[in-house]
């Protein structure tokens, strides 16, 4: 065991310094994610082949430490990065690696997610929007979509639709990649509990998709967007970095308050604190044990969705507690100058602990699948999916 | 022992509930939040209705009456809130005058606490006070802040020049704080039980997994412990209204515990209910977050849940036989 | 609503407490249980041809917050009073309540409760004691029976036995009234993991009972031991009175050792008071609202379970600062001055927190049968109960 | 970074934990409440195994070991505490003759902390203190007090005649006192881990309703619950561990930290297992209780739990970069 930067790794976190003491950040979110990419910070545990770097997963952390240290702002195509191109990479043919990944990396193209449906939600399986093979063996895909992160920009999407409605649930699902720009495709803003519209509905209506962009066979839907789940848990607290606010940051906010307060609040404070602050170590450890795992080359497993569980619940905590400090000015949305942050943080949370798999849903794959316990009996067999 | 509503009770709760509802909602309150619109009822519709001036000594009511009605309110996240009026009526009770005007709506009275925003302090022009132990009245400056609660009307005030009601008023004032506490919290039942209801409501049409979500456990469960929760606060907020009538040693526990219970059950329910909802649970055009709103900030109305269990703590510690 | 009591109440309360004032309480159990009954204090809402006084609720209840008043100690046949007596009231022949009723009361027959067995907890209705009809018409009864509270003392007990192995589980049962000095009834005290010894198991080996004492028709057990179980529910934490500690005893505990702390400990104890007592306080105040409508005449409904679930959790809360507020003491099983009160305490009250329904069997009854949820599907139609 | 442990450390858990559960048991534990039979391995035998103390400087270990080590103790509720051994070899550090009677079994050394019953007090002959900011040795007279948990060997001291190791040692105090929770943490999740196991196990096996209770979502989460919890623990253990011997400066934080957490989670993990195993779970015959035991004991060693929760945010607060 060592926490220490091995030689190597302490080079390369030194030039990684280097390049971003250098290097301010820039304003437009594309540039700024092909630049680093450019400076080969992105996808840098990704094959050569696939426009990665071919490096170690522990040299990416170091990459993402060093950018949060800074406080850099995020990739914007982080959706793409975690989820659609590792889908791509391990399903995808030659021709759509060769003509996506690179580009993927760079932001040169935007990508989002089409899983969840209206009806389909916990029960991903279960949904409803329908690819229908046209005569020359192409597709027609109809239905909608919803919590679409960055529809509204993306390029390129990956979907999981209903080819066979006469299999079971889980098979007679199929993975494309859909052309956002196709004709058909409509996208709707989702306006979110805090006003902010991060989510999207998409209509999709007859948009035709051809067969070259499935990923995976047909039928196989299901155990390719297994792969995209698993990828999604590790980039939701499941690989150390934490889930709403940086807890570093809620002590040093708390830390400017709490003097303000009469003494017996200011105990009362240090236990929130205590106890929150404890939550997010010991998901930020047990994320860094999993990632000591990845750069051995084991797959990440069930669970991992633990981070996403006691990380949504320690960010609640963290920032309740933001919240409270701000006295008389936590009744309102704004403090007298102007900061909205911790407030705004609150009215999040609740729509970052659903994404990504409810807790009861994390709960039961945690129990079945790394505990071993029982599954309930499905009653779902033969339900009706057209 | 009786400790249940009255018939008289149940027929004013279902009274208010419609006077209310017909103009109070969830959707009025989110119009409120996206342009500014005016508060559902508003203080004159209040003040015509009666609802809000039980109170008030010569309307002759009790605020177990004000609290049956106050939990109308929540349900349907009225504005401005109950809590203002019966603080008012209790700290100007002697001042016939004024106690006229608020009953006929030509005083719009807000209560100023210390430390932060005041409730309805938005379109009030007479703020009551506690100053050195003295009950002021005057009019005052009003700073609009962004609201959480768009139906909280919460504004920093700035008093202008006061009058003095009564010299040495601090157990009045401590009276009235104790009976908005128990208004409040009936209240906040209000908007806990009608939340339990929309995710009860949620969870049986709600499939995944080829059944409804409120019959596996985990929902289920969750909904059982806000019902416990709820079902508790209606507990004491009927034993703090009814104290503030008939037992005024016991008020002091009683309203703590009232407010505590709602501030924590109200946030549980507002939790729980977007968990629930799962997706739309978080979206603007759910009623959801507007509940979640008040929760938010009704919790650090009148002292906070924290100071109200501090304060139970130690009447317990000194009032134990 | 009126929480005084009415005249006629008060004039109840004021000879109750007379009485009480003037009459110490005597060592023996049971003679102090007969004093109370030959007093009018015990079954005063039993109806009169039952050996009770044909009062309200409303007036036992009087009592009993007398006697709790004065701390004098509870009565030995409480089991018998909360379940046994109104299940052979609601069940029994006359002849049943004739003959033991009364005495039941008096306490000249102590009575226990034989439902639970070793494979039978939650799911009571899966019991496999067998109860065969001999030729002349009566039983025999053969298993065993477990958690059987004061089986050591007790003269009869109620018990519930599978007499149709072939019906559907809840059809297959029958109650009856067991002699359990009878022969082949073996009763093995049970130690707690505080020590004590306060259940037992019960063996029953070939024990002969006549078919006049059974309480109900035969296959109706399960319906006739609802009233058994919905009398239980009322009796824990459903009427108002606590599970566990008195919160008051607590408080003033409490208050006499929160001296010596740091003030931010103060802060925090008070907290932790602070919250438990709302839920105590919650948990009385809704035990009262069930005594009024019982009052009026209404059945205890499924509703009296949140009493327990929340009790069983603020009485955990409540002795957790008991024990705390002990200091270093708190390591150890007693204080120096030998009180062994809170630390016994918390040793007593995980089982409690079990005994009359495990909180997720009380979640599901609330679940179902108040907010009107759907039922889990049911695997165990066709289980064997051989 | 490599944040797992070695092959080595395996090995190592694996002999110590063949060597521990030799011996070692729940049903030794149960024998010292009853009849207060002698602590399993016991303080010789512990010593004669090297298992005890690694960290003595002469044997080369690192806290690491001694935390993997420490892990299998708390599986099998072993006694007496390696936290004794971990603190008395950082204190004695820089005194042979004491080292090499701590590490040959020729001392039976116990802490002293401020304020209540002393590990490990029972048996021992050698005490250490700090007295106006001085480290003493001594012997002393011990009363032993009524267990909850009997493996603990919790009795109270007084000091006899005592000598003064070091003038100035409170940081040195400090450091064991780190090392120490970083071994009680260990212990903590060794018997978390266990009780986990436990549960797990007779969730799959005990059926109701026609299928294993570990099946219903309500007895599911709960035990996840615990899982997320016990794995938590692991890596504050792991970090706190490491950290006393390779990055001093993280040492308090991930100290208190580890503390904090093993203090919550085996309460938790002890009250989910006896609730889990409905009524046999409170037996006297039944394991979980002497974990429990353990649990209530533990949380309230080396500073209690909400000391360490407090010492987390002091530190947060102060080291925020």
């Amino acid at each position: 065991m060592d926490f220490d930067d091995t030689p190597d790794e302490a080079v390369w976190r030194a030039s990684v310094r280097a390049f971003l003491s250098r290097h301010r950040s820039v304003d437009d979110p594309r540039a700024w994610q092909a630049m680093l990419y450019d400076a080969g910070f992105v996808g840098v545990a990704w094959p050569v082949e696939a426009g990665g770097r071919g490096g170690t997963p522990m040299r990416q952390a170091i990459v993402d430490q060093e950018m949060a240290r800074l406080g850099l702002p995020a990739l914007i195509n982080l959706i793409g990065i975690g989820m659609c191109g590792p889908t791509v990479l391990m399903h995808g043919s030659d021709r759509q690696k060769q003509r996506y990944l690179k580009r993927l990396l760079r932001a040169d193209d935007l990508w989002c997610q089409l899983f969840s449906e209206p009806a389909a939600g916990s029960d991903l399986a279960g949904l409803r929007t329908r690819a229908v093979r046209d005569g020359g063996g192409d597709w027609r895909i109809s239905g909608q979509k919803v919590w679409t992160t960055l529809a509204h920009l993306a390029d390129y999407g990956i979907l999981l639709a209903r080819t066979d409605p006469d299999a079971p649930k889980h098979r007679g699902l199929t993975m494309f990649v859909v052309d956002m720009k196709a004709p058909g495709v409509t996208v709707r803003p989702l306006r979110q509990m805090n006003g902010d519209a991060h989510f999207n509905e998409v209509f999709l209506d007859d948009v035709p998709v051809p067969d070259a962009e499935r990923l995976g066979e047909p039928g196989e839907g299901w155990r390719v967007a297994l792969t995209t789940l698993m990828s999604e848990r590790l980039s939701l607290g499941g690989g150390g970095t934490p889930i709403g606010p940086k807890p570093e940051a809620v002590a040093r906010h708390v830390a400017e308050h709490i003097g303000a307060l009469p003494a017996d609040r200011q105990a009362l404070a240090r236990q929130q604190l205590g106890r929150a602050y404890v939550a997010a170590l010991g998901a930020r450890y047990t994320g860094y044990r999993r990632l000591s795992r990845l750069s051995r080359g084991e797959l990440p497993g069930p669970e991992a969705s633990a981070g996403k569980l006691s990380g949504t619940r320690s960010a609640r905590d963290l920032t309740d507690l933001a919240v409270r400090v701000l006295g008389g000015d936590a009744r309102v949305g704004t403090t007298p100058d102007g900061d909205r942050t911790w407030q705004n943080m609150q009215a999040v949370l609740p729509g970052m602990a659903i994404a990504g798999g409810s807790d009861q849903v994390l709960r039961n794959i945690i129990g079945e699948r790394v505990l071993g316990l029982p599954a309930e009996p499905r009653v779902d067999k033969g339900a009706d999916r057209r | 022992m009786n400790f249940d509503l009255d018939q008289e009770h149940r027929e004013l709760a279902g009274a208010a509930g419609e006077f209310l509802s017909a103009s109070a909602s969830p959707a009025a309150a989110r119009a409120a939040l996206e342009d500014g619109a005016a508060l559902r009822p508003g203080r004159a519709e209040l003040v015509k209705s009666g609802y809000a001036t039980i109170t008030v000594p010569a309307s002759g009511g009790t605020v177990l009456q004000q609290a049956v009605v106050a939990e109308q309110a929540g349900r349907v996240l009225a504005g401005p809130s109950l809590v203002s009026f019966a603080r008012a009526a209790v700290l100007l009770d002697g001042d016939p005058d004024r106690l006229a005007g608020l009953a006929d709506g030509s005083l719009a009275v807000a209560v100023v606490d210390d430390g932060g925003p005041v409730l309805d302090a938005i379109g009030a022009d007479t703020f009551l006070a506690l100053r050195d132990r003295a009950l002021v009245c005057g009019p005052g400056t009003v700073t609009a802040r962004e609201p959480i609660d768009p139906t909280r009307g919460l504004g920093d005030v700035a008093l202008g020049a006061t009058t003095v009601l009564a010299r040495d008023a601090a157990e009045r004032w401590r009276r009235a704080e104790r009976v908005g506490r128990a208004i409040l919290a009936a209240e906040g039942l209000g908007a806990a039980a009608r939340l339990l209801e929309l995710s009860v409501e949620y969870a049986k049409q709600r499939h995944a997994f080829g059944r409804a979500i409120g019959s596996y456990q985990a929902v289920k469960h969750l909904l059982v412990d806000v019902y416990v929760e709820v079902e508790q606060l209606r507990s004491l907020v009927w034993w703090a209204a009814w104290a503030a009538g008939r037992a005024p040693g016991e008020l002091p526990l009683a309203a703590a515990a009232a407010k505590a219970a709602a501030a924590t059950t109200l946030e549980l329910a507002a939790e729980t209910a977007i968990q629930v909802h799962g997706g739309i649970g978080f979206t603007w055009e759910h009623d959801a977050h507007l509940y979640w709103r008040r929760a938010k900030v009704d919790r650090f109305l009148l002292g906070d849940d924290v100071a109200a269990f501090d304060e139970v703590a130690r009447l317990a510690m000194g009032q134990v036989t």
